[in-house]
């Protein structure tokens, strides 16, 4: 009995004893000159393999491709933090002959690797003829199947001779998320086996040097280069942060604890309720809005993926049938407890893509007839961004964005709008019966939708998919949901599903150029059933006419303002077909804790980039940010 | 050794049992019972003898050796009676003494000899080590010492003092039985008490063990019960005897004098049936069960089975009366109260 | 049997007890029947109201009453533990059984592959299950699946008793009356493992429970059907905790903790009910 | 005359441990026994734990099958007698007796199910037959099927019992019982009417019986011959009242000199044997 | 010594047929897998850059030759024996060209120090105070605390870790809620680290401990309570054997063998609680990296753990069978 006592006495002890020492997160490092963010691939099994260049072998959002990796160009998915488009380890933008079978990149001068060796074109030559010769490297595809040989005439000057002409060339070393980051020539050349080495301690080119890191991947910890001025961003100021720890901050509610506490401050993603948590009990969390919906739109757009290739799908009348009885609000509800930015048109609502697509196309949308059978309807509603809006106002109050503009940017503009008779038209014109509560696929068979949801990878998705089957349930239609968790790649890949809650359009989001996505979508890469699709075009869809609008994007430069006539071409064929039916932009709870740093990118302040942490442009915002006192 | 032949005196009484009624009291899922297992038994050991206490299964002498020792757990209680024992004039009642005054009684001056020599020793000890555990805290002399000592009472019983280092698994039953009496005797007790000791032993080793238990009590001069259900052993190792019915004591003797005379019909049963070698005089089993001690019948228990019951047998207990010098008999037939019957 | 329930009703407070939560749950996981709402519905209700006189429990952030939620989850849960239980029951009663009549060769060899069931750590197997089969994995294949990995601890119990009940007198006299191998173990042997398998009926439905429970909240499990895990598993996608959406995590686990402390109450009570020495007790053998 | 039973130099080795360390435990021993056809007879195997008698037994019963040697039943060798046919063939010729009554019968069924499976099984009984054999088979021993049916063990004494046991072994006439220690859990008092009932099977049944037991004082009142084993070995047989009043080996002298008689009562001088 | 010869080889071939079945087990139900890791990889690698169809198709080709894939269903199990017998799974395809061994290695010494600390605590603690309770049936404070081992012993791992999280790390924020120690320790036998170590491990350990207290808890009690009634018990306590003394050399030794087979038992049991508190105490180990494997679909990785957790709990049963002997001397003649 006295050895229970005592036994509770020396627990609550040492209770007492750990309470006083769990204050500190980070060991030795000044709090104030250290942010902290999360690292979204959680822990890092293989953490000490830096060789990005190795598919998948260690971590990339460990802050190794955001601070110590570099390239030749950025694209911004926002404003930029001197344009949309930065020359990074590229002097200028790229010079193509007429014909885009060369392309000539000028580089820029006194950029030194960590270990105080000077960038050169020997770099990127030797990165290019690696990859040429080297089976297995991230990139050894492209460069393979792309380049016909590359010289660099003098050390700053590289030529690029391709196999065929490309237009789109250069935007394999375009950072979008990530791109082909420079090999240091110094450190490869005396590696036997490029994809077996490691690449610790990393020799970096960005700013940062790791400092230290967690050999179970917990952690990784950068440091600021003193000779941070020989780094493509030394001509944008010293970087606030001195040291910069990506953490695995662990599941969301996890992450929404450790900012309340302070000790996160970049959430990388959170639940919707999370966020509005901390909205609503912490004064310095913020997110990319400063009010409701609060989340970055990515220039992604989350859509419910037919299956082209099956029979029920082939017509578009029965696509759009199951568009027509999608309650996009209930959908934005359930998704996103309404901080959803909707998209009628197959473009993410993001960046500067409203302006090139979805502000001057909303007349044309208006204007959109669709023939049911029986009548002829106009099925665009432009008010629901704003009956969104409205919806949540009772709840949400002043954060609600009262402008039409404002509106529009948080929730989106129109979509279709609910119609189950049209949907019924449809159907029946497509050669669908009813019989009692049911509906009947042509063949009589009973009118069977699985909707494929990636689970708990994607939960905002798999809660969207949720919703849509429970509306399609409702008019009739054998509709479930299917979670497939990791293997949803596997089964897009292969094409085993009806239909799928997925993303077949990336785009810039800064860019209006819609390559980046929209040339996979030729007929040309479409495998036959059963057969491995490639990305991106997992639909399956096959038309003329869109091979057509691609060829001449191919022909065209990337700057060029015929490619956005183009693309609005794209938007009306895939509006008239339906062959996904865009939902809204992949909106990231990205929130950021003004306690020790200031100058996050925003919407309303300083877009200047988008402050989802993984992405490689965020390294923009070491420059920005400022400590707080 | 001869049993003493005169009557002795109370003042030499090592044990006295006064109308002792022990009952295992027991409520299962609503059937709550008393099982009479020991139901007034009065009897008394005298210094320097053995005392047998017979009787087949379930007749309660295990129960009623276990209450004189106070070796009782619920459910088993004791509902009436006394149990005294005088050490050497110090007399007391056993149920009376606090837990400490017991523990200083046990094994110096009573002990005990459990049946089933399989379990008595603690598997994972090692002999010595339990004769560590029971008797060096009564010989106060330091360990070598007591350890010497141990090693020559073996050797007094002729037991090889190797044993100390086995386990109780590594010895034969017989051997065990062997430790178990030495462990007993080292501290000299008084009083010794031997539940069944030579069940389970076969018949060449029961013989030995026996032998043992009489060079025991002899070269200590200690008192003994000794209960078995064989009524061969009683011939052979006990002074007098107290032969058990349901509970009851009904009669009590010198051993030679139950055996050749018996006057109780279940005694008389009991000897007569045993067959001997050498002897083909057909023999007759006895029919019928012991009655249920939880319910058992009125008046004699005996009497569903006895061929000589009579009205008086049904209706009331019969007492136990002196038929002949210290051989008393409950019997309404064979031992009327107030006059001697006829054998 | 009726009296042993019976017996075991009035006489034990922990059976008693345990009759009692674990009615109570069941009879929660009835109301299912009478649902107003289909259980995959979410926007049913307006969403994370906290418990009030016309949602008692709460809603959840998917716009479900935790109730409604609850009981559906509670059936699904139970009936879960029910059929592994039942399943298993069939394959360690078969191996349990015959290994203990058989006895020798055939005895070493089950209780070898038996003991290497014990041994193995279940838990990745059954992940690497769920690895296997993705989103084909159903309740019931998750079931089949447990049930075919958690026969073992109990199929030694109950293979003990069988072996000593073959080494027993009476089952020569079963031989020698000319009864079929087959009679002399479900007639004769049967009624003596039947206790234990209703023990380790209630122990196995914890277990099974307990394992479903955490690979759902893990998302191992099929999430489109509503049990405790998968419950707890949608308030944790929706942070329900930090968003101070408590009720939606507080009662399921309310719930399920309140059944497996009365299948274990159940379990124990039994236990000690059909210990032999409280059997014979009751049988009525007197001892002295 | 043939033989009822011929056991013949029959030998049991027991192999216990593994295929590294084999102990090897010779149970019984070149052991040899006739018993007649037509010539009724109680032998007694006596011996103590560890002599090979219930090896002995289990072997006769076709439970165990010898190393060496042949045991015959009337001429078949009974460690051949495999199939389902041929096995009740012989059950019905050949039945046990065990030592504990208490043990003999499932305490959670009825005693008299086991009466009605023999006479059904093995006597091939129907319908009201079943209930005749086994009431006559109960009146050889004393009882009744009045008395018995529907009582579960418990409700029976061991003297009952172990009546009801060997009425069941009767019920399909077999010629030969073997039984093993059947008296030595039974009371003192009850002891001796199954003892004597075996005689009587002897006699007016024709029923040849195995006795197997450590207790002389019965082998020497029932049996005809006995047979002394000691580890295994026969150490000496013959006519039961010659071989025990009169013992010539010094093992068979060494147990006898050992058992305790109430004749010694009131002289209690018991002395080692060793 | 011959006899504990016999009794370690069967224990060794039992070892032998355990690690057998279980590593076929895990490879069997793995290779029925339809997931195809180079896909996995492809698409991993393909989420978040641009690559065009033609170089997609080309990166597939070149992966399938990388991880080795090719060959027959034969040939496939028996390289893998091979590779397994001298203790190589192959490359992960998720760290790919990691070996599979290096990273379980580093996760190794977490999962087993968690849980031999655990283990030993609740199987130390449950024993004494069952057998306490178990022996001194009449104190209130042991039937209180068999009431609440009772009361915690059935609720799942992960129950009991949540509440543990929720409480210590939400609503009494005084425990580390995350990791295996605090970020930028230095590694090595200092203070700090060793500190930190600790801390970040009392919320694993307990509610590992919490569960587990009480099967040992009611084990030992039942076990006691039973051998309290055994002759030499009884006997001993007739001879006034001091109750301590009997409580320790008579009941709780004699109550230890049987516990310590069901330590041996249960091994694998405990090691199921290890990857849940794992995951839900975010502790670096062989838990975590399983459910990471499994959601990259890795499955070389996969069965790696898989069968080094078999292998792993196999061996400490092993070693508590050979120990054994120790505390039971009657098992040397099993």
């Amino acid at each position: 009995m006295h050895a229970l006592r005592h036994l509770a006495l020396a627990l609550f002890l040492a209770m007492c004893a750990v309470s006083a020492s769990a204050e500190e997160l980070i060991s030795d490092l000044p709090r104030n000159e250290t942010l902290i963010v999360e690292n979204p691939e959680g822990t890092i099994k293989n953490a000490g393999w830096f060789n990005i260049w190795a598919i998948n072998a260690g971590g990339q959002s460990t802050g190794l491709h955001q601070l110590a990796m570099d390239t030749l160009w950025y694209l911004d998915p926002q404003h930029g933090l001197d344009g949309v488009w930065m020359n990074s380890l590229a002097a200028e933008k790229p010079i193509y002959n007429a014909d885009f079978t060369e392309m000539t990149v000028k580089l820029r001068s006194g950029i030194y690797w960590s270990d105080g060796v000077e960038f050169t074109a020997d770099d990127l030559v030797f990165t290019t003829e690696l990859h040429m010769k080297t089976n297995g490297l991230r990139w050894s595809a492209p460069f393979q199947i792309n380049v016909a040989s590359v010289s660099a005439p003098d050390r700053n000057t590289v030529i690029f001779k391709l196999k065929k002409p490309n237009s789109r060339f250069h935007s394999l070393f375009t950072v979008r998320w990530g791109a082909i980051w420079i090999m240091p020539k110094h450190v490869f050349e005396k590696v036997a086996d490029p994809l077996k080495f490691d690449f610790n301690k990393p020799v970096s080119l960005g700013a940062y040097v790791l400092h230290s890191y967690d050999p179970n991947g917990k952690w990784f910890i950068w440091q600021l280069r003193d000779d941070w001025q020989r780094t493509t961003l030394g001509r944008y100021g010293k970087p606030g942060p001195k040291y910069v720890a990506y953490v695995d901050p662990g599941p969301p509610d996890k992450r929404v604890i450790a900012q309340l506490n302070h000790e996160l401050d970049i959430i990388h993603d959170t639940s919707a309720e999370g966020m509005f948590t901390l909205a609503k009990q912490s004064k310095t969390s913020r997110g990319w809005f400063k009010g409701f919906p609060y989340a970055h739109p990515d220039p992604t757009l989350p859509a419910v993926i037919f299956n082209l290739q099956n029979d029920t799908f082939k017509d578009r009348r029965v696509r759009w049938a199951l568009a027509l009885l999608i309650d996009i609000k209930a959908v934005s509800m359930a998704s996103y407890r309404g901080a959803a930015t909707i998209s009628a048109i197959a473009i993410p609502p993001t960046g500067t893509h409203t302006e090139s697509y979805h502000a001057p196309m909303e007349a044309w949308l208006r204007d959109f007839e669709l023939d049911t059978g029986k009548r002829t309807i106009k099925p665009y509603d432009p008010n629901i961004g704003r009956q969104i809006a409205e919806m949540l106002r009772p709840s949400m109050g002043e954060q609600i964005p009262t402008s039409a503009d404002d509106i529009a940017r948080a929730f989106g503009r129109g979509w279709w709008k609910p119609d189950p008779a049209a949907a019924s038209e449809l159907l029946q014109a497509a050669g669908f019966t009813r019989r009692g509560n049911d509906w009947m696929t042509p063949d009589g068979k009973p009118f069977a939708v699985r909707l494929v949801v990636e689970g708990d990878l994607r939960p905002v998705m798999t809660r969207a998919g949720s919703m849509i089957a429970q509306q399609w349930r409702q008019f009739g239609i054998d509709a479930k949901t299917e979670v497939a968790q990791g293997t949803l790649p596997d089964r897009r890949q292969a094409g085993d599903f009806d239909a799928m809650i997925s993303w077949s359009v990336e785009t810039y989001g800064g860019h209006p150029d819609l390559s980046y996505f929209l040339d996979s979508w030729h007929s040309q890469f479409v495998a036959p059933p059963g057969k491995m699709q490639t990305p991106r075009n997992w639909q399956r869809w096959a038309s003329p006419e869109l091979d057509k609008i691609i060829e001449q994007i191919r022909s065209t430069g990337f700057d060029d303002p015929k490619s956005v006539d183009l693309g609005r071409e794209f938007v009306k064929l895939a509006v008239r077909e339906m062959p996904i039916i865009p939902l809204m932009a992949y909106n990231v709870f990205t929130v950021m804790d003004q306690t020790y740093w200031t100058g996050y990118p925003t919407a309303e302040g300083d877009p200047y980039t988008d402050p989802v942490p993984n992405w490689g442009n965020s390294r923009a915002m070491m420059v920005r940010l400022k400590p707080a006192k | 050794m001869s049993a003493p032949l005169a009557k002795v005196a109370d003042a030499e009484r090592v044990l006295d049992v006064a109308n002792l009624r022990a009952y295992y009291q027991t409520w299962h899922f609503g059937v709550s019972r008393d099982v009479r297992a020991v139901d007034g038994v009065t009897l008394h050991v005298d210094r320097n003898e053995i005392y047998g206490l017979a009787g087949e299964s379930s007749c309660g002498k295990s129960t009623l050796i276990r209450t004189i020792v106070r070796a009782i757990r619920p459910p088993l209680a004791v509902v009436e009676g006394s149990v005294r024992f005088d050490f050497g004039g110090r007399a007391c009642d056993i149920y009376a003494l606090d837990r400490a005054r017991l523990a200083g009684i046990r094994w110096r001056h009573l002990s005990y000899i459990l049946q089933g020599s399989m379990n008595v020793l603690n598997p994972v000890r090692r002999v010595r080590e339990s004769f560590v555990d029971f008797a060096f805290r009564h010989i106060g002399k330091p360990m070598p010492q007591f350890l010497a000592l141990v090693e020559d009472h073996l050797a007094r019983l002729r037991l090889d003092p190797a044993v100390l280092g086995s386990f109780p698994h590594e010895l034969s039953g017989g051997m065990r039985q062997r430790v178990t009496i030495a462990l007993a005797s080292v501290c000299r007790p008084d009083f010794i008490v031997a539940d069944e000791p030579t069940t389970a032993l076969d018949v060449v080793v029961q013989k030995d063990v026996l032998a043992l238990l009489r060079e025991v009590q002899r070269q200590i001069r200690s008192s003994m019960i000794l209960v078995t259900h064989d009524i061969g052993v009683h011939a052979n190792a006990t002074d007098r005897l107290g032969v058990m019915y349901a509970g009851r004591l009904i009669e009590e003797g010198r051993t030679g004098e139950v055996i050749r005379e018996p006057r109780h019909p279940y005694t008389a049963q009991l000897v007569t049936s045993l067959p001997r070698i050498g002897d083909i005089e057909p023999k007759q089993g006895l029919d019928g069960a012991p009655p249920s001690l939880a319910a058992p019948p009125p008046g004699c228990r005996f009497h569903p089975r006895c061929p000589l019951a009579m009205e008086m047998c049904r209706r009331e207990h019969p007492p136990m009366v002196e038929v002949a010098a210290g051989h008393r008999v409950a019997c309404w037939v064979k031992a009327p109260p107030g006059g001697m019957a006829a054998p | 049997m009726f009296t042993v329930l019976r017996d075991l009703l009035r006489y034990r407070t922990e059976f008693r007890f345990g009759a009692i939560l674990t009615g109570f749950i069941a009879a929660f996981a009835a109301l299912s029947l009478v649902s107003p709402y289909p259980p995959q519905d979410q926007f049913v209700v307006p969403p994370d109201l906290p418990p009030s006189w016309s949602y008692w429990f709460g809603t959840t952030s998917r716009g479900q009453d935790v109730f409604w939620q609850l009981t559906f989850a509670i059936r699904n849960t139970m009936l879960f533990g029910l059929s592994v239980a039942v399943l298993s029951r069939l394959v360690s009663i078969a191996i349990g059984m015959w290994s203990g009549y058989k006895g020798g060769i055939v005895d070493r060899l089950l209780m070898s592959v038996n003991d290497t069931f014990i041994v193995i750590p279940l838990f990745p197997l059954l992940v690497l299950f769920y690895f296997v089969l993705r989103d084909r994995m159903s309740w019931p294949l998750l079931a089949l699946a447990m049930a075919s990995l958690g026969w073992a601890y109990d199929a030694r119990l109950i293979r003990a008793v069988a072996l000593s009940l073959s080494s027993r007198e009476f089952t020569q006299q079963c031989v020698f009356s000319g009864m079929r191998t087959r009679e002399i173990v479900f007639q004769e042997h049967l009624p003596y493992v039947l206790p234990i398998v209703f023990y380790t009926t209630m122990n196995n439905m914890n277990w099974s429970i307990g394992l479903e429970v955490t690979l759902s909240v893990l998302g191992f499990t099929d999430i489109d059907t509503p049990t405790v895990g998968v419950m707890i598993y949608w308030a944790n996608q929706h942070t329900a905790l930090v968003a101070g959406v408590w009720w939606w995590v507080f009662f399921p686990v309310l719930f399920v903790m309140i059944l497996f402390i009365g299948l274990f109450l159940l379990a124990i009570s039994t236990n000690e009910y059909i210990d032999p020495r409280s059997r014979l007790a009751r049988m009525g053998d007197v001892s002295g | 005359m043939s033989a009822l039973l011929d056991i013949d130099r029959v030998g049991m080795t027991y192999v216990s441990g593994t295929l590294l360390a084999r102990r090897v435990v010779r149970a019984v021993d070149d052991l040899s026994l006739r018993l007649e056809a037509g010539r009724p007879e109680i032998v007694a195997i006596i011996g103590e734990s560890g002599s090979g008698k219930t090896t002995l037994a289990r072997m006769i019963l076709n439970l165990a099958t010898p190393t060496d040697g042949v045991i015959r039943f009337r001429g078949t060798d009974v460690a051949k007698i495999r199939s389902n046919h041929a096995r009740a063939d012989f059950m019905r010729q050949v039945q046990p007796i065990f030592q504990n009554p208490f043990e003999a019968f499932n305490p959670l069924k009825r005693v008299d199910r086991y009466l009605f499976m023999s006479a059904r099984r093995l006597a091939d009984a129907r319908g009201a037959e079943v209930d005749a054999l086994a009431d006559r088979a109960l009146h050889q021993v004393g009882l009744s099927l009045a008395e018995l049916r529907g009582r579960f063990p418990h409700e029976l004494s061991g003297g009952q019992l172990q009546r009801a046991a060997i009425a069941r072994a009767l019920i399909s006439a077999p010629k030969l019982i073997v039984a093993d220690e059947p008296v030595s859990m039974v009371d003192a008092s009850l002891r001796m009417s199954i003892v004597n009932l075996f005689r009587s099977l002897r006699d007016e049944l024709h029923v040849s019986i195995v006795y197997i037991t450590h207790d002389l004082a019965t082998a020497y009142y029932i049996s005809d011959r006995v047979l002394i084993m000691q580890r295994g070995r026969a150490v000496e047989s013959g006519a039961a009242r010659e071989v025990l009043a009169n013992p010539q080996h010094p093992y068979s002298r060494l147990l006898k000199a050992s058992v305790l008689s109430p004749e010694d009562a009131g002289k209690p001088t018991i002395a080692a044997n060793t | 010594m011959q006899a504990y010869a016999i009794y370690a080889l069967k224990r060794l071939a039992q070892f032998v047929l355990v690690v057998f079945i279980g590593i076929n087990l895990a490879y069997l139900i793995s290779h029925a897998t339809p997931i195809d890791p180079v896909e996995q990889t492809v698409s991993a690698a393909t989420s978040f850059g641009n690559a065009s169809p033609e170089a997609i198709l080309m990166m597939r080709a070149s992966l399938r030759e990388l991880y080795g894939l090719e060959g027959g269903a034969v040939s496939q199990y028996a390289a893998f024996w091979r590779r397994v017998l001298v203790g190589d799974f192959g490359p992960s395809l998720s760290a790919f060209p990691t070996p599979v061994s290096t990273l379980i290695g580093r996760a190794l010494p977490w999962t087993v120090g968690l849980l031999s600390v655990s283990t030993c605590l609740a199987f130390a603690l449950g024993n004494l105070l069952g057998g306490l309770a178990g022996y001194f049936r009449e104190s209130r404070i042991l039937k209180l605390a068999g009431i609440a081992a009772m009361a915690v012993h059935p609720i799942p791992y992960y129950i009991v870790a949540f509440v543990l999280l929720i409480v210590f790390g939400y609503l009494w924020p005084v425990l580390p809620i995350s990791g295996g120690y605090r970020i930028n320790t230095p590694w090595g036998w200092n203070a700090e680290f060793v500190l930190s170590v600790v801390t970040h491990a009392i919320l694993p350990v307990a509610s590992l401990v919490l569960v587990g207290v009480g099967g040992w808890f009611m084990g030992m009690r039942s076990l006691v309570s039973n051998i309290v009634s055994e002759d030499y018990v009884v006997y001993a306590e007739l001879a006034g054997v001091s109750r301590g003394r009997i409580l320790g050399a008579y009941v709780m030794r004699n109550a230890l063998a049987p516990q310590v087979t069901g330590l041996a038992m249960s091994l694998g049991s405990i090691f199921n609680g290890a990857i849940i508190t794992e995951q839900v105490f975010g502790y670096p180990g062989i838990g975590t990296l399983l459910i990471q494997a499994v959601h990259a679909g890795d499955y070389s990785l996969v069965i790696g753990i898989a069968s080094v957790s078999i292998v792993a709990v196999s061996v400490a049963v092993l070693i508590i069978d050979l120990l054994y002997p120790l505390l039971d001397p009657r098992v040397k003649v099993a």
